[in-house]
């Protein structure tokens, strides 16, 4: 076997004028573990799915085990070349089973018939071996992402991959997923195979990868091995190009009455199972209530409950004495609820509208854009104009459709469209899930202006180091129930315990 | 209601809901693969002439057959060349290939026929011979007393349901309808499958056409496919896309076309304009009635590419 | 008015030949309605030879493009102008009046003015002698009768159908089916397929193009047929028994005389009638079901046809 | 900067290929003529002659655009929120249907009829779009399918119409209604042709939409078109949303309907509407769902109609040549859009 399993030199990627990858060398050597590390938008993704084959280099050249791989490839050529690539949005089929996705990667010329049972003992098989896990049978839907990543990556090994690209595996994972995942990927690379992974964690580099190369602007911003003195803010440094502040002045200034009052909620998911059972809390004037837990366990029906996207079967909500119980999401609006959904790209933004038309999705109406009939031109220039200015968006301009943009900057979209109107509630999912450290820095600042203006936050997270770095309570939630208030002072591993359902701190709120 | 009231009713049902059993079934490959084809019944009428033209030509019916399929193919591959290479709205391609067919058919079958005295005709298919089942009373009458397309389209239920639940490229076609770009990821080459997809979808629009013609006439006119084709995609949408509810949805229009005709004929007194409304009204009803199970593939109508987000 | 007077120059004879337009609902092969009136003029061109020339314009099926076909060869300077049907009445008398001059011929209708008329054919009549001939050949005692639109013309013939059946045998089950369509020659097979089943042997169609089913119907089931229009036995040697003829050629030779006479323009409340009297409406040859029915069959029906031409047998004008 | 300038520029570029696979569609149609032993060049002249050669010509070229205009304005309502209503013609029979009913059957002063006709119109094409949306945002009941299905229904209760209940006593039982009161018909603008008033009205219409787009209300339909997740996000009641758009979108054809009733038709006949609706279709998103585009292309379709009628006439063109040649025109403009954007793309990467 080469040293090296992958030797990407000087490749170079166009999107219209903005290059992506701007004469990138990226090295992999045979089975260790690379990680890739860069701001959002720094080019990451698009280097991957160069070497994969999804998308095509402009220019530069591409070994894979010291031969040459034209640039011009397919994915089916990657992955006859042993490259297997787990996507940061998963490229699965949810309605069909485990066993269903794996038949679709397969070669048809030599077995035009599905013959399943072979590609399920195989799938038993290769999920002993490295301790996946999986149910050939399961419907992708049904699964939990943590497992989705599993099947994703259990395909690639499937297929012999003996490079494997991870890209931001945990940014959809629990700690304790994150954990146990950390211990196949030891597993893979003691198998020999070579693995990229691609994270916003600099913990999780340092923890698990043998080198580092960081991308910024589209151009490699270093290389480094990992040892024992790599600390995470040299990495941050190289990333971002000055220290980045984790030490949040989180001193509480206003703590007043309760703002939100949650009584005894119950409500459905989508296949009509209960997924809210009785829930109650309140949210105080001037605080952040973190909902901690495993994700799945009721936090998405909560929050659209609360912001009137789901009716709840039992139980109110008063907003400053007011009950939004079943209101409409207008109404909801009306009474300046904020709401940060977890999944920006479908429900969060319109992607082919510009920056400027995302701005104002909410606030069309208001008499600052608008008169009796008419949308004002020139009136949303400016309000879209000041917004991302006092939100640091940045892009080509406001006419630059949102798709183009960074993940970061996306979300900075969303900020300054809901927090702009000062809110008395923001509700806040998984905020900066995908974000690179700067964006996940700046978005944990606004919520605390959003608290220290005194108005409410509810942060569903299910990243545990947020949590403890800005919330003032921590509710844990377990099979759709509360399980108890935490304070931060109490530390992780009573949280911990009380998301895996095996303490019940009910009793003492 | 006597009994030959039903033999007959339930036979003409089998008959009439021969083309759109076959057209129907063409669009499971082409809806599940995600392109919405309104072009079917444009695809129709063009394999419903140059199946006579060939059988007539020719003096051979399997001939015909195997012509008009290919025809269909040709304005199939048109369909998917228009949705999938030129990434066009669909609902535009399909309209404007349905003026083509309507426009084409009417234009060469007047080139290649002239004006006639009387119109140009072949000997149809002629009913198969079941020997002593068709004997069997009620049964013989209604199933065994059909020409060779009825069984025909029978086969290609089987064969459908085979294709899409049995072999790796009905998975790929229904990959690529659901989630193109996980297809795309797993090395599928979504282009060259919903390619196939909508060809094989004309193939079938195309026999489809041509047992009208060729089974249930023996003649072509301008006319003949009279909306079939759209009925056709009506009802695979409330089949959802499964062969054998395709089966069942199109012989419930077929019956309902039939028996509205039959109660016209002994006299009903509803006016016959109302009567003929039934199917239609009868096929917007069913589809309320499913409509809250029938989930559409989540590419349906949206051209891939790669390179979009 | 018109803007542009085509004038053409004309071969040898040095006379400018009457210049005829014809508008025709549907195709001119449709083995109907169309075709009939197709091949009417064609005979009148060919007797005519020189002294007329005529342009065919076919399908034009859309209501609101019926004005400017007219309007379009009346200012391009064509003499008469035929609208071979009903749905041609109100654009022509609006065309008529811009266009004192042109003739204009109208295609069943009532309303007419003074440089129109109207032609018609007396269906009622047709009709009542293939009721008549229907329930003299039925061995079941069940006749049908199919059509396309439910409309006037269609509407008389169907009425003339029940009335001729009637008035052989008072019993008579008479069935009776409108595909709602001109055009889907399916539809109608299935309606015929369906009488046949319910023991009708024998059908007249009075449709269209769905003529065509029908006779493949009968063919298929091998049960017989009356055609419509043009004898459509050769399509089904052993089941169009017969059926009834137009002759348009009848009405289109008198009203192309006139306008060359200058008899047309002078004269109010032209109505030119296709019935048995002039031998418009004729029944089919029986071909080779001369010899299978006795005698007293086809006497009988030339009794009807007598009892029609001398008065004793008054079929109403059937008006809904 | 040189805004205007560019702007215009633009919208020449973004012409441009429109044009040219125009261009394309009539050389094929040519060499389809010359093929069938037609002269393509004297057919052409004809065409056009017949579309825009006299003030008749040209007068029923407009006449026939009005409807098509109307009609494909409110299914770019519709389409604009990626609602597929392909209906046009049972929505425009419905309008057609009212508007003669009440002016038959009412005893109005003329301007309260013409009122009171346009207003029955306008609801019933709103009430029979969000009819359809009812069906769509609560039972999920593709729009496709219903709008389909619909034309059928509508067609054939025109029929029983005519046939049965509004059959004109006076007609001797031919299928048509009563003639609406002629004080109620549009004026004709031109002497001696059909041109009537009602051409005013549409291109109000097509201001008015264009307005329309840059309302509040406009931003909405847009909005729940692009994202049904983010509009209810933002306040939105997409189900209200939908069958809204529906309405809107049913009522512009059905007041094309009651147009054509007040211009043209002036009573009801089976078979109203043609195939209005199937061009109406393709008119639309030939306009690029733009007001003023959907004017440019419903022009040239109308023409491409009535030219192409007139070829028929005089040049012995089956009329179905002329439904291929208009075929090939739409899909030579959207190919062309194809190449424009490959194009494009590859400029900005040169720059
Ligand atoms: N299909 C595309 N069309 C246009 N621009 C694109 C496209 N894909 C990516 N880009 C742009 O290329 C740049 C690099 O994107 P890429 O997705 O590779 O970033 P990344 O490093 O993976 O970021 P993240 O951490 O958010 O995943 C970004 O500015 C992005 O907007
Ligand atoms: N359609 C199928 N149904 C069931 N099992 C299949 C199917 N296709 C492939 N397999 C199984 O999956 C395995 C891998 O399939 P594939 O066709 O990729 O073979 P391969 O040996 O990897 O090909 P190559 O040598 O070209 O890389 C095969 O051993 C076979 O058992
Ligand atoms: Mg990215
Ligand atoms: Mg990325």
């Amino acid at each position: 076997m080469s040293e090296y399993a992958v030797q990407m030199m000087n490749i170079s990627k166009y999107f219209g004028s903005q290059a992506a990858n701007d004469h990138v060398d990226f090295t992999l050597r045979s089975g260790t573990i690379h990680g890739l590390l860069g701001e959002n938008g720094a080019g990451k993704t698009t280097l991957m799915n160069v070497l994969f084959g999804l998308q095509n280099a402009d220019e530069g050249k591409i070994l894979v085990f010291g031969e040459e791989l034209a640039l011009e490839h397919s994915p089916k050529e990657g992955m006859r070349r042993g490259i297997g690539m787990v996507h940061q949005h998963f490229k699965l089929v949810r309605t069909m089973t485990v066993t269903e996705n794996f038949l679709l990667g397969l070669k048809i010329s030599r077995y035009p018939l599905l013959n399943p049972r072979v590609v399920k003992k195989r799938i038993l098989q290769l999920s002993g071996d490295f301790t996946l896990n999986i149910d050939p049978d399961a419907k992708i839907g049904n699964l939990s992402v943590g497992e989705q990543q599993r099947v994703e990556i259990l395909s690639a090994l499937y297929r012999d991959a003996s490079v494997l690209i991870l890209d931001e595996p945990t940014a959809v994972l629990t700690p304790e997923e994150a954990q146990e995942f950390f211990v196949i990927l030891k597993a893979l690379r003691k198998a020999g195979k070579s693995i990229i992974l691609i994270s916003h964690h600099l913990d999780e580099i340092i923890q698990i990868a043998d080198e580092v190369t960081v991308l910024k602007n589209g151009k490699v911003a270093g290389t480094a091995k990992i040892d024992a003195s790599v600390r995470k803010e040299d990495l941050s440094r190289m990333m971002v190009g000055r220290d980045v502040l984790f030490d949040f002045d989180t001193q509480r200034k206003l703590c007043g009455e309760d703002k939100l009052v949650v009584q005894n909620l119950c409500a459905k998911n989508e296949r009509g199972l209960v997924a809210l059972k009785d829930l109650s809390f309140a949210v105080r004037r001037g605080e952040i209530l973190a909902i901690a837990g495993v994700d799945g366990n009721g936090q998405k029906e909560l929050c659209e409950v609360l912001v009137g996207l789901r009716k709840s079967t039992q139980g109110s909500f008063q907003l400053e004495g007011k009950d939004l119980t079943g209101k409409s999401p207008a109404c909801i609006i009306a009474n300046h609820v904020s709401y940060i959904p977890e999944d920006r790209q479908t429900a969060g933004l319109v992607m082919s509208w510009s920056i400027r038309d995302n701005l104002i999705l909410k606030m069309f109406r208001s008499k600052a854009v608008s008169g009796a009939l008419f949308l004002h031109k020139k009136k949303i220039d400016t309000v879209a104009e000041d917004l991302s200015k006092a939100y640091a968006i940045k892009s080509q301009g406001l006419d630059t459709e949102v798709k183009n943009l960074s993940g970061g900057n996306q979300q900075k979209v969303i900020l300054a469209r809901e927090l702009s109107q000062g809110p008395s509630l923001l509700v806040a999912s998984n905020p900066t899930r995908g974000l690179d450290i700067g964006a996940m820095e700046y978005v944990r600042q606004q919520m605390l202006d959003v608290r220290n203006a005194g108005g409410a936050v509810l942060l569903v997270s299910a990243d545990l180091e947020e949590i403890f770095q800005i919330a003032d309570r921590i509710l844990v939630m377990y099979g759709g129930r509360s399980m108890g208030i935490v304070m931060p002072q109490e530390g992780v591993e009573i949280v911990g315990q009380m998301m895996a359902g095996i303490c019940n701190k009910e009793l003492y709120v | 209601m006597n009994n030959d009231f039903i033999i007959s009713l339930l036979s003409g049902t089998l008959r009439t809901s021969t083309p759109i059993i076959l057209a129907a079934l063409g669009q499971v490959y082409t809806q599940k693969a995600g392109i919405m084809d309104l072009s079917v019944e444009g695809t129709m009428i063009i394999g419903c002439l140059v199946g006579f033209m060939t059988a007539f030509f020719t003096q051979n019916l399997i001939v015909g057959m195997l012509c008009a399929g290919i025809a269909g193919m040709a304005i199939g591959a048109f369909m998917a060349y228009l949705s999938i290479t030129v990434k066009a709205n669909q609902v535009i391609a399909g309209t404007a290939l349905t003026m083509f067919g309507t426009g084409f058919a009417s234009y060469l079958y007047r080139v290649v026929f002239g004006v006639r005295k009387l119109p140009p005709v072949v000997q149809n298919f002629a009913p198969v011979n079941f020997g002593k089942l068709g004997e069997i009373p009620f049964v013989g009458p209604v199933f065994f007393s059909h020409n060779g397309t009825f069984y025909f389209a029978l086969i290609l239920v089987l064969v459908t349901w085979f294709v899409m639940e049995k072999t790796v490229f009905g998975l790929q076609v229904k990959a690529v309808g659901e989630y193109p770009s996980a297809a795309d990821a797993k090395g599928i080459k979504v282009g060259l499958i919903r390619y196939s997809s909508v060809i094989l979808g004309g193939l079938y629009s195309g026999l489809a056409g041509a047992t009208m013609s060729l089974g249930y006439m023996n003649t072509y006119t301008d006319h003949m496919i009279a909306g079939r084709g759209f009925i056709a995609i009506a009802v695979v949408v409330f089949a959802r896309w499964l062969p054998v509810r395709v089966l069942l949805a199109a012989l419930l229009f077929g019956c309902a076309n039939t028996l509205q005709m039959r109660l016209q004929s002994i006299g009903v007194a509803v006016p016959s304009q109302l009567l003929q409304a039934l199917p239609y009204i009868l096929t917007v009803l069913v589809l309320l009635g499913v409509s809250k199970y029938v989930n559409f593939p989540g590419g349906f109508g949206i051209p891939y590419s790669r390179n979009e987000k | 008015g018109g803007s542009k007077e085509v004038t053409e120059k004309t071969g040898d004879s040095g006379t400018k030949p009457l210049k005829i337009a014809v508008i025709l609902p549907g195709k001119i092969d449709d083995v109907s309605f169309n075709q009939a009136f197709y091949e009417g003029m064609k005979q009148i061109e060919s007797e005519q030879g020189s002294a007329i020339s005529v342009t065919y314009v076919e399908d034009v099926y859309e209501v609101a493009d019926i004005e400017p076909a007219l309007m379009d060869f009346a200012s391009r300077g064509y003499d008469l102008i035929f609208g071979h049907g009903f749905q041609f009445m109100e654009p022509i008398i609006k065309v008529a009046e811009q266009f004192p001059d042109t003739c204009f011929a109208l295609g069943t209708g009532y309303k007419s003015v003074i440089n129109s008329c109207v032609y018609d054919v007396k269906l009622g009549q047709g009709g009542y002698l293939m009721g008549a001939l229907a329930a003299l050949i039925t061995e079941t005692g069940k006749i049908g009768v199919i059509g396309g639109g439910d409309a006037s013309e269609i509407y008389r013939g169907h009425e003339g159908f029940k009335m001729g059946a009637r008035s052989i045998n008072p019993n008579i089950v008479i069935q009776e089916f409108y595909t709602g369509d001109w055009r889907d020659a399916a539809k109608a097979k299935e309606g015929a397929l369906g009488m046949y089943d319910s023991g009708v042997d024998v059908i007249w169609h009075s449709g269209d193009g769905i003529g065509l089913g029908v006779v493949n119907a009968g063919l298929q089931s091998d049960k017989l047929v009356l055609s419509n229009i043009i004898n459509q036995n050769v399509l089904a040697p052993n089941n169009v028994v017969s059926g009834i003829d137009y002759r348009w050629d009848l009405v289109i030779r008198e009203i192309v005389q006139d306008v060359l006479d200058g008899n047309f323009l002078n004269r109010e409340n032209k109505f030119y009638w296709i019935d048995v009297a002039n031998k418009g409406l004729q029944v089919s040859s029986f071909n080779q079901f001369k010899d299978k029915y006795p005698a007293s069959v086809f006497e009988k029906m030339d009794e009807i046809e007598k009892g029609i031409l001398d008065g004793t047998i008054v079929i109403p004008e059937f008006e809904k | 900067m040189k805004p205007t300038y560019n702007k215009i520029s633009n919208i020449g570029r973004q012409m441009l290929p429109s044009v040219i696979s125009v261009l394309c569609a009539l050389l094929i149609g040519a060499g389809v003529l010359a093929l069938s032993g037609f002269d393509p060049f004297e057919s052409y002249k004809t065409l056009f002659s017949g579309a825009f050669g006299s003030r008749y010509s040209f007068s029923e070229t407009l006449v026939k655009m009005i409807p098509i205009l109307v009609i494909s304005l409110g299914t770019s309502v519709a389409f604009k929120a990626q609602l597929w209503n392909i209906g046009g013609n049972g929505q425009y029979t419905m309008g057609a249907i009212v508007a003669v009913w009440v002016c038959v059957y009412s005893n109005l002063p003329v301007p309260l009829m013409l009122l009171v006709s346009f207003l029955a119109s306008v609801a019933a094409g709103f009430l029979y779009g969000a009819f359809i949306g009812v069906m769509k945002a609560k039972l999920n009941a593709n729009e496709v399918i219903t709008t389909l299905m619909f034309d059928y229904i509508v067609a054939y209760f025109l029929s029983f119409l005519v046939y049965g209940p509004m059959m004109d006593p006076q007609g001797h039982g031919f299928p048509q209604s009563c003639l609406v009161s002629s004080q109620v018909l549009f004026t004709k603008l031109l002497k001696g042709t059909r041109l009537h008033s009602g051409l005013f009205l549409a291109l109000a219409l097509v201001v008015l939409l264009y307005l329309f787009w840059h309302t509040k209300e406009g931003f909405q339909v847009k909005m729940v078109g692009q994202n049904q997740k983010v509009a209810r996000l933002c306040g939105l009641n997409v189900n209200r949303q939908i069958i809204l758009t529906l309405g809107i979108s049913a009522a512009f054809a059905a007041v094309a309907g009651w147009i054509d009733v007040m211009g043209i038709h002036g009573r009801l006949q089976d078979n109203l509407a043609g195939s209005l609706g199937s061009v109406a279709t393709v008119v639309a998103l030939l306009g690029g769902l733009h007001p003023f585009g959907i004017l440019l292309s419903s022009l040239l379709f109308s023409a491409l109609v009535v030219g192409g009628a007139s070829m028929q006439r005089f040049c012995g063109v089956p009329f179905s040549l002329v439904t291929i040649i208009q075929s090939l025109v739409i899909v030579f403009v959207i190919s062309s859009t194809m190449f424009g954007q490959q194009k494009q793309k590859r400029v900005k990467e040169h720059e």
